[in-house]
């Protein structure tokens, strides 16, 4: 593993078993598709352990592989950049992504798409490898279109349903929006600093610092506008507001995809691009706060929709986006580290949930509405626990590693000082507990309570409705799903407490991020604390027993309790018969209904508000579908001048010439 | 005092704008074809006095003598309705007009401009006659072209007998080698077919 | 005195009648071929009076191609027409829109 | 005399041999019999295999004139014919079962296109106004009557007729734009054109009128607006293979003339021509990506690609610098290679009772045959300019090219135009990948056309990955050509 050659297996063995199983298809069978894949993408994930421990002993690899093409003064290369944040993210990338070719081969078995389905995570995971392990700003670039290639070819894998195709174009062109931004913001620095190379723009980024430009007649940093261009671009990827519409669609498709594109690691790409930009960001404080207030208002109100959904799905989709929105406030206040923290995290315990509501959907029959479900933890228990263990890890329970991302990046938002970071601080400290709530809602409704799909009158035995009928039981899924569960359950439970110390407040990212401690203090605060109040991890987790955000998650957790496990005890017929005593029974309880009206009920009413006026008319309505539209118009009108009669033609080029000797003939 | 020369330009010039209008408003394509006859002779009158005899004679020969014989022709051979390629002319002419106008007056305050009037050279130093420089030059200097021109030409027959040649369809003519390689199975197919219910059931009533 | 830009002017006033001829005649195929002829002469006059006043015999040698591919073009025309009178039973201009959009 | 002659004929080899084939061809058609037809395309095959050897054994080092500097033969040239003689030789592969299911598979066609590329060798070789318009005249009238060859196909003549009147004009507006140059500079040599125009700046008016008209011919030529008028009627009423004939190669040619005229010939009025072009390529690549989308006809949809990519080729060429030509050289390199699978993979998936033109026919096309289709997505998305295909290499070198020349507001427009023109690629790709086929059936094509027709579509891919070596052999095409 001396040479760069050898880094370039990891990537490349994902793609070969990809283009096998792709090219040779239907000619082999279903075990050597998946079977080939696996073996390929643990083999990566060795190497990418082994390229971890390199890095940990303090290698930093930059080294070009192979020269696409020089065209005067640019050069563009293929090249890897390798040091601990790259590692990191291989070894996170190769372990998600090998536990769900597994789980795959459980939850796809039987689809006549399983090849083809082996054959896409395999390019989407050589896709992220290539995006992490770059060095250059157009590979980058490059794995960024090709893992949003892959995922818009995953969201529309079942492209016999209308909706997929629908969320699926809707993924692509939200994306491009972003896109258009990233590419302006690459262009940017092309032309500022001249090259596309991370070491060389590093270095040169002190140029760019002493210009301004004219924008909308203002002065404004170069720096800035890069930064925030850049940010566009991960806004895109990573699901920001506004940028955010496409995710909750992108759960048509199936459920792995769910979580290992669209939970744990391509939409983490914007975070970890931010991060390794530090040094372009760390110029720019107004850049900075852009970047906190989008992220603060996607954490919160991204998660105050995750109330009212009755998608298993959708709410772990809405909890996703509100976690990004908690990694990128992280950025915002300068704590990378806390950020790719979190993201390292919220990868292992997100992957299972989602995983778990694959390991539900497929015990419900593919019903996927929680209202229909119920008391599972009886017949699913594997599937019970790890879920509990995803579900506490997310609400941040002291010990688990959630708690450890969590708690720290809300410290560190408390302890910056940057233009908005109190905001931030208020968004992340309520967000906590709309987390604790919605993902205790789901928990309860699903593995507790009544079997609720007993109580469906009528039984469906037609072939377009799936569900489960009265009768039936669900049962446990087969090993090659639950195996992962139970292997991603290990690390959502451990992983903080161990690498807490060396990532944020050891040297684990000293090569990688670059952090002006005099401007941006924060992170320094936080180490401080760390090491002299809390003495430690175990100590941190005592500590936090009293602190604000566990009191918000455990009320969280208590409202949620409260509102789907005792207010259902009560009587269905008095609900019923008797309204308005009802409600003043329930007004009775002063601070509890309150509580459950506003939150629950006023959230709701605002959540679908948000839903229905800012993401279907506005940016749906206009900015997406608007912009179609009018390009469609002008191509309706322009083809009438193509009339198909002679002299219409005729005179038009008559008329060009005309035209061009008015404006170019000076007598 | 206008020289004789002037006049003759004139009157040639007046002819042969007069025939050219008269060639894109003429109803009858016979009476346009006609009209660009006239116009190619005047055009012709025109070289002599620019002194290019041979092409002036060309232009007379090949264009009057041959090409428009061939547009009359065709126009001829296909019977066109006339009344109907009239309609609408009346509507376009004000726009086709003016746009004609306008770009025609560009051209002409282009060519007022001062530089351009040169004077005529000195026509008594030409002692060789148009031709024989005409000849001279196309043989050594413009041979490539030349021979060009003859493989357009070429192209031309190729072309034209390509997309108009077609066998009669009530020729008699024999293929006598499509004749002989006729094969048994090209002509004669064996169907096997039910036999039709009417005629056996008309047979069983004749056996009662 | 007759000079150059008499004759340019003749052939620009040729050159502009020809074009109009091209869209203004909505009617008949054959009529747009002689449209194009008048063209060339328009620009065939042009060629001789430079070569006139300029002294220089390459003007006339391109008329003298001119006039021949001219010829060879108009064969081609002709066939073409031919061929959509057979097709069509109609050489009217308006006729042929079939290519649209 | 004798020796000088003995030169020029050894410079001018292939056309000559391209010449008497094609009279060769013609002859043997007439005495053999329909059923042996393959004679006559053997013949043509090793024609081109002829005359790229006789070009290939002296490929031009330095410039070399011939027939009174009326004929170059130079490093631009030389690259270009080997290009024209790849692009003709894979028309004849490719159409070969179309035209015969169509009963065109005729001496004449044959005959027709390499007298059709005659003239495009001889307006790459042009160095003089005359043989500008002589070779240009030859490729012409042989496009025309080939468009019209299925002579009872009603759309067919039609678009024969319009692409004859619409070339017609045109090439009298070009005609009346080389009188203008010739009275302003009193010379037909566009070497002496450079020098006259050079040394003695005359009467600028008379100059921008001559090159307006010129660039007016030329751009009907390429098919740029808004002398783009003619491209959608032919491709669409043209068949298939002759509709590839007319969008690939020629635009060789025409991009040649383009080169000679511009850029050697009015290289001092480049201040003009500049913003001409600008305007040209702004319009082209606008109403080419839009007006593609509401295509249903794929033809038609190619034609307007087309339109797009001209747009394109003139951003190179009017950022006026040997960069910008070479890239332009490049693109228009490049656009043939694209074009001419596109077409093909259209002629593969007809038959003789089916005609597949529609944007529906390529409904699930990769149920049918998914090879055929990832050649085709291959081909759409370098059209679209996506990388690591080809087509984003040319889009980028052109765009780099005007970002150099200063065009920077203009660049920005195009790539939201390629934005734009994303939209109907992948549409063709989705349609592919994601819906049911409407035809049922598998596709069949002779061994020779699956392997050339993979290899050629795969090129655009591999040529994407290593364009460094394409790309300085056309810089060194145009530096060794210019100055």
């Amino acid at each position: 593993m001396n040479s760069i050659y050898s880094y370039l297996a990891i990537p490349l063995l994902p793609l070969i078993a990809s283009f096998c199983v792709g090219i040779l298809g239907k000619k082999l069978s279903e075990f050597f598709a998946s079977s080939f894949t696996i073996l390929s993408v643990f083999g990566a994930f060795i190497l990418s352990c082994f390229t971890l421990n390199q890095t940990l002993d303090g290698l930093v690899v930059n080294q070009a592989v192979y020269q696409w093409l020089a065209t005067g003064r640019y050069q563009f290369e293929v090249g890897f950049l390798i040091d601990n944040l790259t590692a990191m993210m291989m070894v996170v990338v190769t372990f998600i992504s090998l536990m769900v070719h597994i789980y795959t081969m459980g939850y796809m078995k039987g689809d006549p798409g399983y090849r083809r389905f082996f054959s896409y995570i395999s390019l989407f995971t050589f896709s992220m490898l290539m995006l992490v392990m770059s060095n250059n700003f157009m590979q980058l670039f490059f794995g960024w279109e090709a893992v949003g290639l892959v995922s818009y070819l995953l969201i529309g894998f079942w492209y016999q349903k209308s909706t997929a195709i629908y969320a699926n174009l809707k993924a692509f062109l939200v994306n491009r929006v972003g896109d258009f931004g990233f590419i302006l913001g690459i262009a940017m620095i092309l032309y500022w600093t001249g090259s596309l190379d991370y070491a060389t723009v590093f270095k040169n980024v002190g140029i760019i610092t002493a210009h301004t430009m004219q924008l909308f007649g203002q002065p404004v940093e170069v720096i800035t506008v890069i930064c925030v261009l850049l940010f566009i671009g991960a806004m895109g990827k990573s699901a920001q507001v506004p940028l955010h519409v496409w995710l909750p669609d992108s759960m048509e498709g199936p459920t792995p995809i769910s979580a290992l594109i669209h939970a744990a690691t391509m939409v983490t790409a914007g975070i970890f691009m931010v991060s390794r930009m530090s040094p372009l960001f760390e110029l720019s404080d107004t850049a900075l706060s852009f970047v906190m207030i989008i992220g603060a208002i996607t954490a919160l109100f991204m998660g105050l929709l995750g109330i009212i959904q009755n998608d298993i799905k959708r709410v772990i989709a809405y909890s996703t986006l509100s976690q990004l929105g908690y990694m990128t406030v992280a950025l915002g206040a300068s704590a990378y580290s806390v950020a790719m923290f979190h993201l390292m995290t919220h990868a292992f315990f997100k992957a299972l949930l989602f995983l778990g509501a694959g390991s539900v959907i497929i015990g419900m029959h593919h019903d996927q509405d929680i209202r229909n479900m119920g008391n599972l933890r009886k017949y699913m228990p594997v599937t019970w626990i790890t879920f509990l263990i995803g579900s506490l890890a997310l609400i941040g329970t002291p010990l688990f590693s959630g708690f450890y991302s969590k708690d720290s990046l809300i410290e560190v938002v408390k302890l910056s000082h940057i233009t908005g970071s109190n905001f931030a601080y208020f968004s992340v400290l309520v967000g906590v507990f709309v987390t604790a709530f919605y993902s205790f809602r789901l928990y309860f409704l699903v593995f507790h309570g009544k079997e609720k799909w007993r109580l469906q009158t009528v039984a469906h035995n037609d072939d377009y409705h799936h569900g489960l009928n009265p009768k039936d039981n669900p049962h446990e899924s087969a090993l090659s799903i639950t195996l992962p569960l139970t292997l991603l359950a290990i690390p959502s439970v451990v992983i903080g407490y161990i690498s807490i110390e060396p990532i944020l407040f050891g040297s684990f990212f000293a090569k990688s991020i670059f952090l002006n401690v005099e401007a941006h203090p924060a992170m320094e605060h936080l180490s401080h604390h760390f090491h002299q109040i809390y003495h430690g991890p175990f100590g941190m987790a005592v500590h936090s027993i009293l602190s604000i955000p566990f009191f918000f998650a455990t009320s969280g957790v208590a409202l949620a309790y409260y509102c789907y496990q005792v207010n259902i005890n009560l009587p269905k017929q008095i609900i019923k018969n008797t309204q308005t005593i009802y409600s003043i029974l329930e007004n009775k309880y002063g601070f509890d209904s309150f509580n459950e009206k506003f939150f629950a009920h006023g959230s709701r009413f605002l959540g679908e508000r948000f839903w229905r006026l800012g993401d279907e008319k506005i940016i749906d309505g206009w900015f997406v579908n608007g912009t179609a539209r009018f390009v469609g118009k002008c191509s309706e009108k322009i083809r009438i001048i193509q009339s198909g009669y002679i002299y219409h033609y005729a005179f038009a080029m008559v008329i060009g010439v005309f035209l061009f000797l008015t404006f170019f003939i000076k007598i | 005092m206008i020289e004789f020369k002037d006049f003759v330009f004139y009157a040639l010039s007046f002819v042969l704008v007069a025939s050219g209008l008269s060639v894109i408003t003429s109803r009858n394509p016979v009476t346009a074809a006609l009209s660009l006859v006239l116009a190619f002779f005047n055009a012709a009158g025109i070289w002599l006095l620019l002194q290019a005899e041979f092409l002036a004679i060309v232009l007379v020969l090949v264009y009057v003598g041959a090409v428009m014989v061939l547009f009359l022709f065709v126009v001829m051979m296909l019977d066109i309705n006339l009344d109907k390629l009239r309609e609408g002319f009346w509507d376009y002419l004000p726009m086709a007009g003016f746009i004609g106008l306008l770009m025609m007056v560009e051209m002409v305050l282009v060519f007022k401009t001062k530089e351009f009037n040169l004077s005529p050279v000195d026509d008594s130093l030409k002692s060789i006659s148009n031709t024989e420089v005409i000849g001279n030059t196309l043989y050594s200097t413009y041979v490539l072209p030349f021979e060009l021109a003859s493989v357009v030409l070429l192209i031309a027959i190729v072309s034209a007998i390509a997309l108009t040649l077609r066998d009669r369809k009530d020729s008699k003519k024999i293929n006598s080698s499509d004749q002989i390689n006729i094969k048994r199975q090209d002509r004669v197919r064996l169907v096997a077919m039910k036999s039709e219910e009417k005629y056996v059931k008309s047979k069983t009533k004749d056996r009662k | 005195m007759i000079g150059l830009s008499h004759y340019l002017i003749l052939a620009a006033i040729l050159f502009t009648i020809s074009v109009v001829g091209i869209f203004l005649n909505r009617k008949n195929i054959i009529i747009l071929l002689m449209s194009i002829e008048l063209m060339l002469l328009a620009v065939n006059i042009n060629f001789i009076a430079f070569s006139y006043y300029l002294n220089d015999i390459a003007g006339q040698i391109f008329v003298f191609f001119i006039l021949t591919i001219a010829a060879a073009e108009s064969a081609i025309g002709l066939a073409i027409i031919v061929l959509i009178f057979r097709n069509t039973r109609s050489i009217n201009v308006d006729d042929l829109n079939r290519l649209s959009g | 005399m004798n020796e000088l002659i003995q030169f020029d004929l050894s410079l001018i080899m292939p056309e000559i041999f391209v010449l008497s084939m094609a009279m060769v061809v013609l002859m043997t058609d007439l005495f053999i019999k329909p059923s042996s037809r393959w004679i006559i395309y053997s013949l043509s095959q090793l024609t081109l295999l002829g005359s790229t050897y006789l070009t290939g054994k002296d490929f031009a080092e330095e410039t070399q004139f011939a027939f009174s500097n009326m004929f170059v033969r130079d490093g631009l040239a030389d690259f270009l014919k080997m290009i024209s003689y790849l692009g003709i030789s894979l028309t004849f592969l490719y159409s070969r079962s179309y035209m015969k299911d169509r009963g065109l598979y005729r001496g004449e066609y044959f005959a027709l296109v390499l007298f059709a590329l005659l003239g495009m060798m001889i307006m790459i070789s042009s160095h003089n106004m005359l043989l500008v318009y002589m070779g240009l005249e030859l490729l012409s009238l042989c496009l025309y009557s080939i468009t019209a060859l299925d002579r009872d196909n009603q759309k067919a003549t039609e678009s024969a007729i319009k692409y004859f009147v619409l070339g017609a004009l045109a090439s009298g507006l070009l005609l009346y734009g080389m009188s203008m140059i010739y009275g302003a500079t009193s010379s037909l040599d566009i070497g002496i054109i450079s020098t006259t125009l050079f040394n003695h700046p005359t009467d600028h008016s008379i100059l921008v009128l001559g090159l307006v008209f010129v660039l007016a011919g030329l751009a009907f030529k390429l098919g740029a607006v808004p002398f783009q008028m003619w491209v959608p009627d032919v491709y669409e009423g043209a068949p298939s293979s002759i509709a590839m004939l007319i969008s690939s190669v020629p635009k060789l040619a025409a991009f040649a003339i383009t080169i000679r005229l511009l850029a050697d010939g009015l290289q001092s009025m480049i201040i003009d021509w500049k913003e001409m072009l600008l305007i040209m390529a702004v319009l082209s690549i606008s109403i080419g990506n839009i007006t593609a989308i509401a295509q249903k006809n794929i033809k038609r949809m190619y034609a307007y690609s087309t339109i797009s990519h001209i747009g394109f080729i003139l951003f190179g060429v009017m950022s006026g610098s040997l960069n910008g030509y070479a890239s332009s050289l490049f693109y228009v390199a490049s656009y043939m290679l694209m074009t001419l699978v596109s077409f093909a993979i259209l002629m593969i998936m007809s038959n003789k009772n089916f005609e597949c033109e529609l944007i529906e026919d390529f409904k699930g096309l990769n149920k049918r045959s998914p090879w055929y289709a990832f050649l085709m997505l291959i081909v759409m998305l370098s059209m679209a300019g996506i990388p690591p295909t080809i087509g984003f290499y040319a889009k980028f070198m052109v765009l780099q090219a005007a970002l150099e020349a200063g065009f920077v507001g203009f660049v920005i427009y195009a790539v939201m135009m390629v934005l734009v023109g994303m939209f109907y690629y992948l549409r063709i790709v989705k349609l592919m990948y994601f819906d049911e086929p409407k035809v049922k059936g598998k596709i069949e094509a002779s061994l020779d056309v699956q392997w050339v027709l993979s290899l050629n579509a795969l090129s655009l891919l591999i040529i994407g990955l290593v364009p460094y070596t394409f790309m300085e052999a056309t810089t060194q095409a145009i530096s060794l050509s210019l100055n």
